[in-house]
């Protein structure tokens, strides 16, 4: 616990939650524009949540809640940990853990689309887990040490490096944001072959709830983008801020240009890449650089 | 192992537009049985024959469905015309087969849009129906409705269109096609798309035969069953020939109706090149005769098939419908067992069974 | 010298007094009170030498090395009865190869031969006295009243006795391996574990059970007679019979590297790696004590403990990378396999062969940090394991089934032993957990050691890993209306031995750091010398987060529990069909259909058949591979 | 304030009618109508939805679904009948399968006539339920503390 | 590359296809089928109206001289207008507002002195 981890923590629970939230509502006006729409306002994901806030709430039981909350706890628990410039790994191990709560609380509902939706989601976290994993590797490989904090102020660019990974970290990115192609256990727009999928039985504070852990999860995700860039001066931190943004906006695009994959393809595609940009680029890290 | 999962698949269902039930009984994601059910629509409009003229009851017949809806009035109106041997005038015909042909547009770019919906390509879905939109503009502007367009009635059409107007909406279908040609290049070219659709839901010419298939669900499996090749409007002197695709899969079936929206729009420009000064309709008195009459028109989604039974007063015996869907229905069922889950929406689309027809 | 000879010897004098009887009100103080005995004693045992480091013994009586001889040759006699018996002959064969290799062993070569130190006990032996000492213990009393369900399931002849006889004997061999020196010692109870499964495994006598039991047998030989050629051709060259001595020769020289390889090849099949993965499998058939027994603290222990034993001389060497390499591929594909399982039973036994993959590639590692991560998930493994097995088998007497599919809403059913298993579940893969800790030292150790196959093992094993656990865990949390509780019959025996189990899972995670501290670390020290900085890093300061989420989960888990909110309840989405009872809707021709839920087992992808094949293909690859490079003299 | 009127969820159920409101209803969705402008998602999601867009006479078979959608769905909530089939059963009120309008199965608070009913008619129509949410998100509040926690709130019908 | 990524791109710079109702007004076309007027200076109250139409939206009452249009029930085909023999029925081009109850209109039909009333054919 030093100074920079109260800090960094601080900042991560004051801002994250704005920043996701406008980000989302960014999301929404630009695609929006993508498809000749004028959209939304952007503050449009604030009113969602608060109008989900208002409404009554309709549990198909009493344990929802309770997983979707400790979902969104260590989401929030995983993005502090990050923020306060710790271990990478355990971020993901963490998150994981997140992610192994909502599942649950789709499965609690014994509901016939929430499980279809929660089968997919644990797939999804079967595919994209890897990368992640390879992704922390790299970071340590390149930089000397799994502490985001280390690697935040550490000389030298992880992003030469770690080339491979940072476009394999880009791809499963999209699996983490919800996005079209692989936006396979929910639905944020379009409509899906299993409802909203994962979230079918969440109302009301349930859903306020995941979507506010969904904003947390964005900033968590566009801060290991960040730390890519970081190299300790303040230009690099500019370029990092930069470039998280367009790989925000690069999902955005993603997001409109693809049909939804089906799920055998997301499994193989994300392993492909973890197998070849993954675990080349840490051969490399190994081995040559 | 002997546990599957059952899900109610509809009727209140997002992939579905309609209110259709499938009883999907899966393995894993694998599709292993689905028992499809019927009956949220029906309303049993045929028996309001009963209590409507024949005039009347061209506009509950239009009402069998909105989509289809110009085409039902073309085919009702048709056979009530044959059974009571009405002539029905040559510009009246071409008006007609323009019309159905803006509506085989505006149906298939609804339906486009729905497919892509169905595989969550939102953007694609929006700008499909954001061309649909000037067709629909065009109906409005010139019948009167978006989507029912009480255009048509026994004996011609309500109303004429004049050739300069009909100039005009032949350059308006000629300019949308650059447009849609972008949109269709995602459905025929694009990566994602054809991964969605390429070898799902494949059906072979045979098969399709003998489940009966019909429109561009038939088509798409090589099977030539164009009613516009019978001699039904004025197809024949437009030089007509249907577009077949023999893959029989989701894609082929999407290809027919990608080729089929610009073949409508050369359809139109030569219709309306081709279209004669004249009147629209004659005058239709007195009662329908004895006896019955059957006509078969094709529609976005295939043959459909119209039956009057005439009982010597303006009020008919019997009004019939056989729409497409019914007779697409045999090879979803077929179709869907052993494919996957996602595979579903793009399996159901693609044979586009539309229920209100179906159930009426 | 006499809390170990107790624990040699006392489970063997319970075990025939076991055998003799029959009755059940005398059966079960006597289960109770030995166990209690035999915990005591382990901890004792611990306590009393946690601070002497290493101490040997040199106990040594004559005629025991005869009476051991006299032993093996008896059983070999039995199997080859047994075996002519059932016309199985594969067993019976390799019986008579070992016995014959064994004979011509004792007679020729070790005549003069004598040990300095027959029995030592280390930390590591420590670690092994606790597991077996508690878990296996705590097994036997489980066994009590499971065993009671079982016959009155079975209606067959009652022969529990011999159970109870076998499982004792069981408890008592494990102790011998883990304390002998003298490695003949140590085969003839490596041996003994391996005829003590047999019969667990062959209890039943259905043709399945008899089958799965020779089966278990003829690899398990292949293995022993492994162990006996290594003794053979290490005490030809160097003359002496003991453990310590060999750890000290170092891998130099032919003459030690193929007893090591050899000795490897033993703990591999003992540890059920591929390609002798299918003996655990076949295990399952077993009344579901049996199974705990075998992979959590016995059996499949032995071969680990044997591993991590030889790890100082593996690591950067040809032996050393046969195997982590088949550690590794035994996790990558033994998770696999898991994936397509519905029998809660197999996915436990695919999951218990993939964590010993992982310990295994951990002692091939062979360095201080991948030995520490291999002892605690030894240890983590152990509890979590047994706990998981354990309340399979009483949701099987329960529900009447062992198949994962039929454990929907076991939340509404069986509330208490749902919990237990959601705890030992997420005990297996979820953060605040040992199994993950360790797996996360393993991986740091992985990077450490610049292993590309073995990072890449890990770290789509533990994805595969994930789904599996989690789409159970899923089924266990269902919340189904209008089920019946059922556990009310559990018999309080099972109740305690589950209960302490839990607390146990959840005890090490608090305690892990003492364990390492105290117990853990020393034994490192004393083998390999001070940990590397960068070790001290990564476990130190980042322990507390850990900690600190924990504390979360823990705290919150009641409170949300208790909160018995009054939300109106809503019935759940069934595409506007729900019949109301949020089972079944109003399907096709309006019948009423109930919806059934299924999980996901990928069997086109992950058929375990398949990854059965491929494992067994690439290893048996590995392994001949690596002895034709040993018996070549060749080093890296 | 209440935020409900700045982010009504949509449900849209076909209740028996004959696609042409149904496909008026997915195009003011589309770029020209665009009535994601007011907040609005179709989400198809019963438990999700604010506003119940129901189309058609609701036949016989539908009647539970449609009761059924309407109860899954969490309070404050509107039903808006678009198109005269929902309104009153339109040219199909004497078939002898149908209820003939939606208020027969459940309240309805806006109706939107037109057949098909355009989509103008439709903004106009959801626009006139915002203004009915925001009455009833008040009603609740000021009749919460007696009845917060009481039965399912199925019943809101107004007179 | 994506078939998509071109279109989606230049969409964002163009400008949105959106109308922007209600915010501007809509002009409605001429043709527009939207309500049915009547002029009931020429109605003779015959019934026809009522009588052809398919979803029964007319009544009449011929005591109280008032002709009624159930706006809520009518489908603007236009029927009415057509078969009306005085041709007093119109079809204008703006549609019934959307409202919170049925809506129904009502005219009452000026009694015509004198002129004897044409009995419709039946
Ligand atoms: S085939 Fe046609 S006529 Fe015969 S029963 Fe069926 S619907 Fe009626
Ligand atoms: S096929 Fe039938 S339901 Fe489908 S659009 Fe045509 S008429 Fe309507
Ligand atoms: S008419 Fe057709 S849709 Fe209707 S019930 Fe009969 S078979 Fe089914
Ligand atoms: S109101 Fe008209 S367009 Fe709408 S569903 Fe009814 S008949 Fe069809
Ligand atoms: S327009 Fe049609 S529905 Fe309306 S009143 Fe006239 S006939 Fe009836
Ligand atoms: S048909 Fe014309 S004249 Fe007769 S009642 Fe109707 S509006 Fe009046």
């Amino acid at each position: 616990m030093n100074w920079y981890s109260l800090i960094g923590v601080a900042l991560f629970l004051l801002l994250a939650p704005a920043i996701g939230c406008l980000l989302s509502g960014i999301d929404r006006k630009i695609t929006a524009r993508m498809q000749r729409r004028v959209g939304p306002p952007v503050l449009q994901p604030y009113y969602d949540v608060r109008k989900l806030i208002e409404k009554d709430q309709l549990a198909v039981n009493k344990v929802v809640d309770y997983y979707v909350l400790c979902s969104f706890l260590f989401t929030i628990f995983a993005g502090c940990i990050f923020f306060a410039g710790g271990d990478l790994l355990i971020v993901v191990f963490t998150s994981t853990l997140a992610d192994v709560f909502l599942v649950l609380a789709a499965y609690s509902c014994n509901s016939p689309y929430a499980q279809v939706g929660a089968q997919r989601e644990i797939y999804q976290l079967m595919a994209y887990e890897p990368m992640l994993l390879l992704t922390m590797i790299g970071f340590y490989l390149a930089k000397g040490s799994y502490q985001m904090w280390d690697i935040l102020t550490g000389s030298g660019v992880a992003l030469w490096p770690m080339l491979g990974l940072f476009f394999g970290f880009l791809f499963i990115l999209t699996i983490k944001f919800r996005k079209s192609p692989f936006d396979l256990s929910t639905s944020e727009h379009a409509h899906q072959d299993i409802v909203k999928g994962l979230t079918t039985e969440f109302s009301g504070k349930t859903l306020a709830v995941f979507e506010v852990s969904h904003w947390f999860e964005t900033v968590l995700l566009l801060g290991v983008v960040f730390l890519f860039f970081a190299n300790g001066t303040l230009w690099s931190y500019i370029l990092g801020l930069i470039f998280a943004f367009l790989s925000f906006f690069l999902e955005i695009i993603i997001d409109n240009s693809f049909a939804r994959m089906k799920w055998q393809v997301v499994l193989k595609s994300s392993w492909a890449v973890a197998a070849v940009l993954g675990l080349i680029n840490i051969a490399l890290l190994l081995w040559v650089l | 192992m002997g546990k599957r999962t059952i899900v109610p698949f509809g009727p209140q269902h997002p992939a579905l537009p309609e209110p259709i039930h499938l009883d999907l009984e899966l393995d894993g994601e694998k599709v292993v049985r689905a028992v499809p059910s019927l009956g949220f629509i029906h309303r049993g409009l045929e028996k309001l024959v009963e209590k409507n003229d024949y005039n009347a009851m061209n506009y509950i017949m239009e009402r069998v469905c909105g989509i289809c809806s110009f085409g039902h009035s073309w085919g009702y109106s048709g056979a009530v015309e044959g059974l009571m041997g009405i002539e029905v005038p040559e510009r009246a015909q071409y008006l007609r087969t323009i019309y159905l042909e803006l509506s085989r547009m505006h149906s298939h770019l609804l339906w486009l849009g729905l497919l892509a919906d169905g595989m969550g390509f939102e953007s694609l879905f929006m700008n499909c129906w954001r061309i649909r939109e000037q067709i629909l503009d065009i109906f409005e502007a010139t019948t009167g409705g978006r989507v029912i367009l009480s255009f048509t009635k026994v004996g011609g059409q309500h109303r004429d269109i004049s050739d300069e107007t009909l100039k005009k909406i032949a350059d308006k279908v000629t300019t949308l096609r650059p447009e849609l040609k972008r949109i269709c290049d995602v459905f025929i070219d694009d990566e994602s798309v054809k991964n969605r659709m390429c070898g799902v839901g494949k059906v072979s010419t045979d098969e399709a035969v003998e489940l009966g298939a019909v429109g561009p669900t038939a088509r798409g499996s090589g099977v030539n069953n164009d009613v516009r090749c019978t001699g039904v409007g004025k197809y024949e002197e437009l030089g007509f020939a249907p577009i077949l695709e023999k893959d029989g899969d989701c894609y082929s079936r999407c290809k027919v109706r990608v080729k089929e929206v610009f073949q409508s729009i050369d359809i139109i420009c030569a219709a309306v090149a081709k279209i004669q000064a004249g009147p629209v309709s004659v005058p239709v008195k007195g009662p329908a005769p004895e006896g019955e009459y059957v006509m078969r028109i094709e529609q976005p989604r295939g043959d459909a098939f119209y039956y009057v039974v005439g009982n010597g007063t303006k009020y008919l015996d019997r009004a019939r419908v056989r729409t497409p869907t019914d007779a697409n229905i045999p090879m979803i069922v077929k179709v869907l067992q052993g494919c996957d889950l996602n595979d579903v929406s793009m399996i159901v689309l693609t044979i586009d069974p539309c229920v209100s027809c179906t159930e009426r | 010298m006499s809390p170990i000879a107790f624990l040699l010897l006392f489970p063997l004098v319970i075990a025939i007094l076991l055998l003799l009887i029959r009755s059940d009100r005398v059966r079960a103080p006597l289960v109770y009170v030995s166990a209690t005995a035999i915990i005591i004693a382990s901890v004792y045992t611990v306590c009393r030498y946690l601070n002497d480091g290493t101490t040997m013994f040199d106990f040594s009586w004559e005629p025991l090395g005869t009476l051991m001889f006299a032993v093996e040759v008896i059983l070999c006699i039995t199997v080859i009865c047994l075996g002519y018996k059932y016309k199985k002959w594969a067993a019976p064969v390799l019986a008579v190869i070992q016995t014959a290799i064994g004979t011509w062993f004792e007679l020729t070569q070790a005549g003069g031969l004598t040990a300095d130190h027959n029995l030592y006990i280390d930390e590591l032996s420590m670690i092994m006295v606790l597991i077996i000492g508690i878990i296996g213990s705590l097994i036997t009393v489980y066994a009590v009243g499971y065993m009671k369900d079982f016959q009155a399931h079975d209606k067959s002849k009652d022969r529990r006795p011999w159970f109870f006889f076998v499982m004792y004997v069981f408890l008592s061999a494990m102790f011998g391996i883990v304390l002998s020196n003298n490695l003949m010692w140590m085969f003839f109870f490596w041996e003994i574990t391996t005829f003590c499964s047999f019969f667990l495994i062959g209890y039943t006598r259905t043709d399945e059970a008899i089958h799965n039991a020779f089966l278990q047998l003829k690899l398990n030989i292949i293995g022993g007679i492994a162990f006996i050629v290594a003794i053979a051709v290490f005490v030809c060259d160097q003359h002496v019979v003991e453990m310590d001595k060999l750890l000290e020769c170092g891998l130099s020289g032919i003459d030690v590297v193929l007893p090591v390889a050899l000795l490897c090849l033993a703990g591999i099949v003992k540890a059920a790696q591929m390609p002798f993965q299918s003996w655990l499998l076949g295990a399952m058939v077993a009344p579901t004590p049996t199974s705990a027994l075998l992979h959590s603290s016995t059996m499949v222990k032995a071969g680990v403990f044997l591993l991590l034993k030889l790890a100082p001389l593996l690591g950067k060497d040809i032996v050393g990378y046969a195997v982590m390499t088949v550690g590794a591929l035994t996790f990558l594909l033994a998770s696999m396999a898991a994936v397509s399982q519905s029998n809660a039973k197999r996915v436990l036994a695919y999951s218990t062969i993939a964590n010993l993959g992982l310990i295994v590639a951990c002692a091939g590692v062979g360095t201080y940090e991948a030995v520490w991560a291999g002892i605690l998930l030894m240890i983590f493994h152990a509890i979590t394991k047994s706990l998981m097995f354990l309340s399979v088998g009483t949701a099987e007497h329960h529900i009447g089934s062992r198949n994962i599919e039929d454990m929907d809403g076991l939340f509404e059913r069986m509330p208490r032993l749902a919990a237990i298993m959601i705890i030992g579940i997420a005990g297996m893969f979820l953060i605040p957990f040992g199994m993950l800790i360790s797996k996360w030292a393993a991986l740091t150790t992985f990077v450490e050691s610049e292993n590309l196959v073995l990072i890449a093992c890990l770290i789509f094993g533990s994805a595969v890993t994930s789904f599996y656990w989690t789409k159970w865990l899923g089924k266990l949390v269902g919340v189904v209306a209008h089920c019946e509780n059922v556990e009310k019959t559990v018999h309080k025996d099972e109740w305690a031995v589950l209960d302490i189990l839990t607390v146990l899972v959840i005890a090490v995670c608090f305690g892990f750091p003492l364990l390492s501290e105290y117990i853990v670390s020393p034994y490192l020290i004393h083998v390999f010398g001070n940990p590397p900085e960068a070790f001290l890093a990564i476990f130190g300061t980042e322990y507390v987060w850990i900690l600190l989420a924990m504390l979360a989960l823990l705290i919150i888990l009641p409170i949300a529990l208790l909160n018995k909110s009054k939300k109106p309840q809503s019935s759940i989405y069934m595409a506007g069909l729900n019949n109301g009872d949020n089972q079944s809707y109003t399907g096709s021709m309006g019948a009423t259909v109930n919806v059934t839920l299924r999980n996901w087992y990928m069997e086109s992808w992950f058929s375990n058949d398949r990854m059965d094949k491929i494992g067994v293909v690439m290893t048996v690859l590995v392994i001949v591979v690596t002895f034709a490079l040993v018996l070549a003299g060749v080093t890296l | 304030m209440t935020y409900l009127t700045k982010s009504p969820w949509i449900l849209h159920y076909d209740g028996s009618s004959c696609n042409g409101c149904d496909i008026e209803v997915l195009a003011s969705l589309t770029p020209v109508y665009d009535i994601e402008r007011f907040g609005i998602i179709n989400t198809g999601d019963p438990k999700q939805a604010d506003i119940l867009l129901i189309t058609g006479s609701v036949n016989a078979q539908s009647i539970s679904v449609v009761k059924q959608l309407y109860d899954q769905m969490p309070g404050p909530k509107v039903v808006i009948a678009v198109g005269i089939c929902a309104c009153t059963g339109g040219v199909f009120r004497h078939c002898y399968n149908v209820l003939g309008g939606v208020d027969k199965a459940i309240p309805v608070d806006v109706y939107v006539p037109g057949c098909a009913a355009r989509p103008e008619a439709i903004i106009d129509g959801v626009v006139k339920g915002l203004a009915i949410l925001a009455e009833k998100e008040k009603a609740e509040k000021e009749g919460k503390g007696k009845a917060a926690t009481a039965a399912p709130p199925a019943a809101e019908a107004k007179p | 590359m994506p078939k998509m990524i071109r279109n989606v791109l230049s969409s964002l710079f163009k400008k949105p296809a959106t109308a922007m109702y209600p915010v501007k007004k809509r002009e409605w076309y001429a043709a527009t089928r939207g309500h049915i007027e009547i002029d009931q200076d020429r109605c003779i109250l015959c019934g026809i109206c009522s009588r052809k139409c398919p979803a029964s939206a007319i009544t009449i009452d011929k005591t109280a001289r008032t002709w009624t249009i159930d706006r809520m029930a009518c489908v603007q085909c236009g029927y009415c207008a057509e078969s009306c023999p005085k041709q007093c029925l119109t079809v204008k081009n703006e549609y019934t507002a959307p409202d919170t109850v049925k809506v129904t209109y009502t005219v009452t039909v000026p009694a015509k002195p004198k002129v004897p009333t044409e009995t419709p054919s039946s």
